[in-house]
């Protein structure tokens, strides 16, 4: 191990780096420029996204306890793009007034949980894995309380981070199970002594619960509507698209790894919550009319589609995993940055509130157009696609009659995605929201999110591309 | 560029192009050119074609392209058209240039309005020229989705409710469907070796039988909900009575046949071992539904729902026909999907027309009114023949040919289900009849209609073109006929029976 | 074959234009253009048919003692499969050149008739054009070389049909007749329809030249059990007839052709007396060697609807006072003469004396009742009613329309030597051969034609004067002229002065002798004398008998009055049950029970999504045990699930 | 190390407090309980680490270290919490629990 295997962490390095820079432009600038400190942050994050892509080679760390493989880097880079187009949308939100002298803190606390997730992403050990997760966890909550004076603020963080510290009790508890009766927490090691008996599978139970409660799996996902319509627009934004992959991804590539010799126990539990979680997620989002809100059920009924592909349990179906996980980032961004930009204007975040928007402010509502049937998953808009490919991995596999669940799942998903779409199209509305212009970032991060949607479905060999990475999983 | 991407590229670019304008009257005007174009184009495909095959083509798609678009599901952008393709692309290129003409005085947002209308048109295009079952599935909803727009903004009366409920379960249905696809494609390699969505490919594979039975209804309820098979047609009477007149004419003109055609060429081409074990369940609903639409349509007041439950009626015997598994019975089904794609549009033009006059499509509401606008009630008059299939008009040709190829079944069973279905052409000219001698003759009842005016140029291009259509194809169907026969043969080798 | 006989496409064709000409430009031009296009071209067509009648009888003429059928023209019009294939052909033999002149001669007589008649009409073009139309389907239906071409042409008479009879659209009783007719035509074309199918499947051809030869396999085809102790082939005849029966408004589908009255007269007199209403019977007479050979069980049925339709119309037309409705119903009666005949005869030259007999029937009865109507058009011109209790003593006034009408009545109520009594009799003659009990009802029909005639023939010319608004004048030149040269025709085609019809017209093409049978035509004219005198009797001078005798006769007059209460029977079907019964429930069925499902999945799962909504409590202490709950159900299902 | 206290007795003892964390968790009706449950979840899995730690892999020290982890977590978890709380005090002026519910359904 030299200095240059160091490098193996260059994503880990480079965030921390940048922590530290925020940081240090704070002390130095004392907060007192916004505007330097916004475009500051803003660039200082392109560069590290750009750097992100540059080749890096792959391989373990400290024994193991650290891993990287092409599919872990490119999720990284999926998360810092992602993370990204939050960074642009939140801009316009942190210009304001309320928010002065707590710009820095914002984008530090974000970048935080980010690199809690890059080595939650990366862990080959199991106290890695804790460590990351609660790094990505813990600044979350205090990003959720961020907007000080409000309640609502308030009681998100404390739902959040309580229930995120129950769960990971829960979890640590499997964990220990599992250390018991294996002797170590590597996963390489655990990968050869793994065997069914009541500890590893109270373990996977307990372990899935704690991931489940990431990714807002019913029943573990009740923190969820109510954290995000708590969290500022920007938190669940992020929450919902950048937290929820990460676990996500960590989750499949838990089961494939370390609990690949339980496979025929996580199989049904996945069923189970799959079906579950998505029912219960879109008869939820049904009924809502506060646009967070309405995306917090949206966002668990997709937590239940990435599920077909994890239980496909074959290349095909991870590979699709990662794909629709990226796609749903972009899409959740889509509709994010526009409900974003219409509450940073006026403050409204009411579905009714957006009656007859498509008259004002055509542009915003044609992405959001885009977004909302990218989740809803019609053509030629990337959603359908990863929707698509998921089904026919699990249809692969054999879960024709889950297949089936969800496809069905997806008509009352289009049913409440067409109820906004009805609102800004349809909906009469006397006074609407006034026309009005984004800023430049917000504009970016708008066009990133729509190109984003649009292309990753049209262009076939970005699934290859992720394909042939997959390998590193399995 | 290919001949058969083009039609595709057109239409695009046709949008791109009205995104760029500035008021409606541009719009129409570029919409007006881009289906010109596309219209040439297609009576050019079916020249071209006829060409090919004259030159002694025998292939079974020609045209044939294909890209890889997903390697490692072998998805690909594959097309190919063969004599079925070809005379339903024709019918597509006529509907959408009269749809143009039909919304030339759409005025409020007639940007977006054009847009939509030419990407359905797009979606229609592109999932006839598909053989590539992702691909086509890709097309097929494309075309579905800007129905809830262009419903739901522009339609008259409960839009809202009529728009959802039609996309829900025009949505629902396609879902269904796309487990059938999916299905198609898991088990279209039994011995092992890459899977394939190519449907020339896939004709050559036997499905195990035991996933047919599950994967054949899927992809026929899921095709024939759009084709409005009974019990799954009810979104089609609000959502046509509740569309804009274009959306109407291309909905049922040309989109209800792709549940004809997907049925005929997916569901029967590729499952035909469970499609003849479940015929019997089908052809009870369909025989059924295409008397029950005939008698729904009899006491209906609204003009639009009159043809609405009139469309349930004639396009049962298409699915009708696709379940009787012998060339004449199916060639009939195309002829039918293509002669109902005609006269239902020029249905919902007039429609239209009449109520952008008289703002009322109650039929107790109106009457003479032969008397005030001659040109348009002479060609309801015809429109109301050609619909209850009257020689000299497609719709006769097509159903007689279903009529006759479902007798080639000698069973009890069979004859009774075709006596069924033939017995529904008397009840069409019941309310066919009645409808036009309520709306068009006696005495005028509301002395305002007495000043009401004759058909403008822009709907005399729409109407000329559909009766242009109708009676060339009701009088001279051999070309026709004989052009989709030659490319059902090599489909119904497959066939167990006749 | 030495002839050819190609260019007799142009007779349908040169209408056909005609008609194009008319719907799409006649509105915008003079009338006048568009009646002489009309005329012109159905008088050229009329003068092709005889040309093409002198040529086939004369010139061409007998091959090996028989005349031959003649494909003049054919073309593909539609494969439905490689045996099953739609000609669009001319086939000519005896009794579609017959049909051809018959056609050609009426129409064109109809066409200058028009003229005068309905002049000044709005609609002079659209009623030339649909003339034209009309004679054009007419003319394709009977040249039709293929059973599907004759459908084809069959539906279009029926069209055109509809559209003359609604021609007065703004009038409610027009158009309802109009779809009165079209309907239960509709309705029995279905049976046509059914039974070409069944014969297409049976046979595999569609084309007449295999159907009808009578040594050809078709014959036999068929022939077992098929279906309720009917051979296949019996069923697909009697579907067939029904189409037939249909069309000619034979009963039990009757009812619309006395409605059907509402249109203009000339119309009446074209379609609803002279051509379209026998198309029934050409259709009969087309496949008849099938009938006979192949479905004795078949002609039967002909023979009894035939000679029942007969009776039946005769004794209502009794008690109607509309002369227009007089008329029609003895059309009906004629046609069920035609009919029975059919069903009477036998195959073979003399055998087949009912053949001869009907197509002769045809011949004359088209040819008189045209003038009827003609006339009653005449009348009606002048009196502006339509009820035979308007008019009186209008000899004085229409001396041309008179005596015209005479010669008419007295054709048809079959007195010597006018050409109804040859051709009656001779059917008289057939049913006699066949069917003793069908003769004596046919020869009481006889009796109560010539009475009803003459009943309207008095109440019309002679009895009392009434009063006119306008005094009424004979018509002009353009309608007298028709009624000269077709009560000329009444007086000639009959035996005396035409040509043996036995000679030209048989059922196996064989020409034969035919001659009267004084001891059955004694009979006849004695029965028709008794008729005209009883008539005289009552109406000829105004008295009070016939009232009279209608109030003794109470209810069955009335009956008889209400056509045996056949509309109303028809109505109830139709209103009653078919659209309160079917049609509302099934409209009702679909919105409530059908959609109504839909809906209610709808519903459901927002119910249900309304009823959990409660899970979502905003405790935070809910969402843990929900959380905690949920990971030791799963952990103990497993550990449960894992032990076993 | 005492005598007749195995692994068996302190995983007994485990269990019981981290269902009393849980139970804790459930019931207290202030937030900086409902805290001091989630350490007693911690705790509880702390010793569990360390137990088996020392009893069935005395040579190794992973359990140690996890168990270091998971206080120090815990103690920063405990931070951001309480600053929370008190945020939320400022707001509502309670810290229970059940009045924590602003936002539902």
């Amino acid at each position: 191990m030299n200095l240059n295997s160091f490098l193996l962490m260059r994503h880990e390095l480079i965030l921390i780096a940048v922590v530290l820079l925020y940081l240090a432009s704070e002390i130095i600038g004392g907060g007192k420029n916004k505007r330097f400190s916004l475009n500051f942050a803003v660039v200082l994050f392109l560069a590290v996204t750009i750097i992100g892509f540059l080749p890096i080679s792959t391989g373990t760390m400290f024994g193991g306890m650290y891993q990287t493989s092409p599919a872990i880097i490119l999720m990284k880079n999926i998360l810092n793009a992602g993370a990204f187009i939050v960074f642009l949308q939140v801009v316009s939100w942190l210009k304001k007034e309320e928010n002065d002298n707590r710009i820095m803190e914002f984008f530090i606390l974000i970048v935080s949980t980010l690199i809690g997730m890059n080595y939650m992403i990366s862990a080959g050990d199991f106290l890695m894995f804790y460590l990351g997760l609660e790094l990505a966890t813990i600044p979350m909550a205090a990003l959720a309380a961020y907007q000080v004076y409000n309640l609502k603020s308030a009681e998100a963080g404390i739902k959040l981070l309580l229930l995120a510290a129950l769960s990971s009790g829960i979890m640590l508890f499997g964990i220990s199970m599992l250390y018991g009766a294996s002797e170590s927490l590597y996963f390489t090691d655990l990968i050869r002594t793994m065997e069914m008996n009541s500890m590893t599978v109270l373990a996977l139970v307990f372990i899935f619960s704690g991931l489940a409660f990431k990714i807002s799996i019913v029943p573990f996902h009740f923190w969820t509507a109510d954290v995000y319509e708590g969290a500022p627009m920007s938190v669940t934004s992020y929450m919902s698209v950048i937290s929820k992959a990460s676990a996500a991804f960590v989750l499949m590539s838990l089961l494939f790894t370390v609990f690949a010799q339980l496979k025929e126990i996580w199989t049904p539990i996945l069923y189970i919550t799959s079906v579950l979680t998505m029912t219960l997620g879109n008869l939820f989002a049904i009924r809502q009319r506060n646009i967070k809100r309405f995306m917090a059920f949206s966002s668990i009924a997709q937590a239940g589609f990435i599920f077909l592909g994890i239980i496909s349990g074959t290349q095909m179906g991870m590979s699709t995993v990662i794909y629709f996980l990226a796609i749903y980032i972009f899409s959740n961004l889509a509709v994010f940055g526009v409900a974003g930009a219409i509450y940073n204007q006026t403050g409204k975040e009411l579905i009714d509130d957006y009656a007859g928007l498509y008259k004002t402010n055509p542009a915003l509502t044609l992405v959001m157009t885009f977004g909302l049937f990218s989740l809803a998953g019609i053509p030629p808009i990337a959603g359908f696609f990863g929707k698509f490919f998921l089904f026919t991995a699990a249809m692969e596999s054999g879960f024709l009659w889950l297949t089936v669940i969800a496809v069905l799942n997806t008509i009352i998903s289009l049913y409440y995605y067409l109820l906004i779409v009805k609102a800004m199209y349809i909906t009469p509305n006397e006074s609407p929201i006034a026309f009005f212009r984004s800023d430049f970032y917000m504009k970016m991060g708008l066009i990133l999110a729509t190109i984003g949607i649009l292309v990753i479905g049209f262009i076939g060999g970005i699934h290859h591309y992720i394909y042939n990475l997959s390998f590193g999983i399995l | 560029m290919d001949i058969l991407s083009l039609l595709i590229v057109v239409p695009v670019l046709t949008i791109l192009a009205i995104a760029f304008t500035k008021n409606y009257k541009q719009v129409r005007v570029i919409a007006a050119i881009g289906t010109g174009i596309q219209l040439f184009q297609s009576f050019n495909l079916v020249w071209q074609y006829l060409q090919e095959r004259a030159a002694g083509n025998t292939a079974i798609m020609v045209f044939t392209k294909s890209y890889i678009w997903f390697e490692k599901f072998n998805i690909k952008y594959d097309i190919g058209v063969d004599g079925i393709s070809v005379a339903l692309i024709a019918l597509t290129g006529i509907i959408v240039t009269a749809g143009v003409y039909a919304s030339w005085g759409v005025k409020e947002q007639a940007k977006e309005f054009f847009i939509w209308l030419l990407l359905l048109a797009t979606g229609v295009f592109g999932f006839f020229i598909a053989i590539d079952l992702f691909t086509m599935f890709v097309f097929y909803e494309i075309a579905v989705i800007p129905m809830y727009l262009l419903i739901g903004v522009w339609g008259s009366g409960k839009k809202e409710y009529s728009a959802m409920k039609l996309t829900l379960m025009l949505m629902g249905a396609s879902a269904i469907l796309l487990v059938a696809i999916i299905g198609l494609y898991i088990y279209s390699n039994p011995q092992g070796g890459p899977l394939t969505w190519n449907i020339l490919e896939l004709a050559n594979v036997t499905m195990p039988i035991e996933m047919q039975r599950i994967f054949f209804p899927m992809a026929f309820v899921g095709f024939g909900a759009l084709g409005a098979l009974f019990p799954f047609h009810t979104w089609s009477p609000d959502g046509h009575a509740s569309a804009p007149t274009a959306v109407s004419m291309l909905h049922a003109g040309v989109l209800m046949k792709l549940g004809g055609y997907g049925a005929l060429r997916i569901a029967v081409g590729l499952m035909p071992e469970a499609a003849q074990e479940q015929a019997w369940f089908f052809m009870i609903l369909t025989a059924f539904g295409a008397v029950y639409g005939a008698f729904g349509a009899i006491m209906q007041t609204d003009l639009k729902y009159i043809n609405a439950y009139s469309s349930v009626s004639h396009l049962a015997m298409i699915l009708f026909a696709i379940l009787m598994f012998n060339a004449t019975a199916m060639n009939g089904a195309v002829l039918q999907m293509i002669s109902h794609g005609f006269i239902t549009a020029l249905f919902f033009s007039l429609i239209g027309m009449i109520y952008g006059r008289t703002h009322t499509r109650d039929i107790y509401k109106m009457g003479g009114l032969m008397k005030v606008m001659p040109i348009l009630a002479g060609t309801y008059m015809v429109a109301s023949f050609a619909s209850l299939g009257l020689p000299g008009f497609s719709a006769f040709v097509a159903e007689m040919t279903i009529f006759v190829g479902a007798f080639q079944h000698p069973d009890l069973f069979h004859r009774v289900a075709t006596i069924l279905v033939a017995s529904s052409i008397v009840v069409t000219a019941v309310y066919i009849l009645r409808a036009a001698g309520i709306l068009l003759m006696g005495p005028i009842k509301n002395d305002e209609f007495k000043s009401l005016g004759d058909a403008l140029w822009y709907e005399k291009v729409t109407l000329i073109v559909l009766i242009g259509s109708i009676t060339v194809m009701g009088m001279a169907p051999l070309w026709l006929s004989d052009m989709i026969m030659k490319s059902l043969t090599p489909m119904l080798q497959g066939f167990v029976t006749l | 074959m030495t002839m050819d006989f190609q260019y007799t496409i142009l007779i349908p064709i040169l209408l056909f234009f005609s008609f194009v000409y008319n719907i799409l430009w006649g509105r915008t031009r003079s009338p006048k253009i568009a009646g002489l296009i009309s005329t012109t071209t159905i008088l050229i067509a009329a003068v092709l048919s005889y040309y093409t009648a002198y040529q086939y009888f004369f010139n061409v003429g007998l091959v090996n003692g028989s005349y031959e059928k003649i494909i003049a023209f054919k073309m593909v019009w539609l494969h439905f499969s490689d045996t099953l294939v739609v000609d669009m052909g001319i086939l000519l033999d005896p009794i579609s050149i017959m049909m051809l002149v018959v056609v050609t001669t009426i129409s064109s007589m109809v066409h200058i008739y028009s003229f005068g008649y309905m002049h000044g009409d709005d609609g002079f073009a659209r009623f030339y054009a649909f003339l034209s139309l009309f004679s054009f389907s007419m003319l394709g239906l009977v040249v039709s070389s293929n059973i599907f071409q004759m459908y084809i042409f069959w539906e279009l008479v029926g069209v055109s049909s509809f559209l003359l009879i609604g021609y007065y659209y703004q009038k409610p009783s027009a158009v309802a007749a109009a779809k009165k007719a079209f309907i239960v035509t509709r309705f029995a074309d279905l049976g046509f329809l059914v039974g070409i199918l069944l014969i297409s499947y049976v046979t595999g051809s569609l084309d007449f030249a295999v159907l009808t030869d009578p040594n050809g396999p078709v014959m036999l085809q068929g022939a077992s059990l098929g279906f309720m102790g009917l051979s296949v082939m019996t069923w697909a005849l009697i579907l067939i007839f029904i189409g037939g029966a249909g069309k000619s408004a034979m009963f039990p589908f009757h009812i619309w052709l006395p409605d059907a009255m509402e249109g203009p007269t000339p119309v009446s007199a074209l379609i609803h007396a002279a051509t379209m209403v026998v198309a029934g019977v050409y259709l009969v007479a087309r496949l008849f060697p099938l009938f006979h050979i192949a479905a004795p069980n078949a002609q039967y049925v002909v023979l009894a609807v035939g000679g029942f339709t007969s009776l039946f119309a005769a004794v209502i037309a009794i008690t109607q006072i509309d002369i227009k409705r007089v008329l029609a119903f003895s059309t009906l009666s004629q046609l069920g003469y035609m009919m029975a005949a059919l069903g009477a005869s036998g195959y073979g030259a003399e055998e087949g004396i009912g053949y001869t007999a009907s197509m002769w029937h045809l011949f004359t009865h088209a040819m008189f009742k045209a003038l009827l109507f003609l006339g009653a058009g005449s009348i009606i011109h002048a009196v502006h009613s339509n009820n035979m209790t308007d008019m009186g003593g209008l000899r004085k006034y229409m001396p041309i329309t008179h005596i015209t009408f005479l010669i008419g009545t007295l054709a048809i109520a079959g007195i010597p030597p006018f050409a109804g009594f040859f051709s009656k009799d001779e059917i008289l003659v057939a049913l006699h051969q066949s069917s003793h009990f069908w003769y004596w009802v046919e020869v009481i029909t006889a009796g109560l034609t010539a009475f009803y005639m003459f009943r309207l023939y008095f109440n019309v010319f002679w009895g009392e004067n009434r009063h006119y608004h306008h005094k009424p004048h004979e018509s002009s030149l353009s309608m007298t002229f028709p009624l000269m040269f077709l009560a000329f025709m009444a007086i000639v085609s009959g035996g005396f002065f035409m040509f043996d019809f036995g000679a030209f017209i048989s059922s196996n093409l064989v020409p034969y002798d035919i001659h009267i049978h004084w001891d059955i035509a004694g009979l006849s004219i004695f029965v028709a004398l008794i008729g005209i005198s009883l008539a005289a009797m009552l109406y000829l001078k105004p008295s009070g008998i016939s009232t009279k005798m209608a109030t003794a006769l109470g209810p069955v007059y009335k009956a008889t009055y209400n056509k045996f209460y056949f509309d109303e029977i028809y109505l109830f079907v139709t209103h009653k049950i078919i659209f309160n019964l079917i049609a509302r429930p099934s409209a009702w069925f679909d919105r409530h029970v059908v959609d109504g499902f839909m809906n209610m999945l709808a519903w459901i799962t927002n119910f249900v999504s309304g009823s959990i909504k409660g899970l979502q409590s905003g405790q935070l202490q809910h969402y843990a045990m929900s959380f905690v709950s949920g990971a030791v159900a799963l952990a103990l299902f497993f550990l449960y699930f894992m032990t076993r | 190390m005492i005598d007749g206290i195995g692994l068996q007795e302190i995983l007994i003892v485990s269990t019981i407090m981290f269902f009393l964390g849980i139970y804790g968790f459930f019931t207290r009706k202030n937030l900086i309980t409902i805290l001091m449950s989630i350490e007693l979840i911690l705790n509880s899995v702390n010793i569990n680490f360390v137990a088996f730690n020392k009893y069935l892999y005395p040579n190794l020290m992973q359990g140690h270290f996890f168990s270091l982890f998971v206080i120090a977590i815990a103690a920063a978890e405990a931070a951001v919490a309480i600053a929370i709380i008190i945020d939320l005090f400022r707001n509502i002026k309670t810290i229970d629990v059940e009045k924590v519910s602003s936002m539902k359904n």
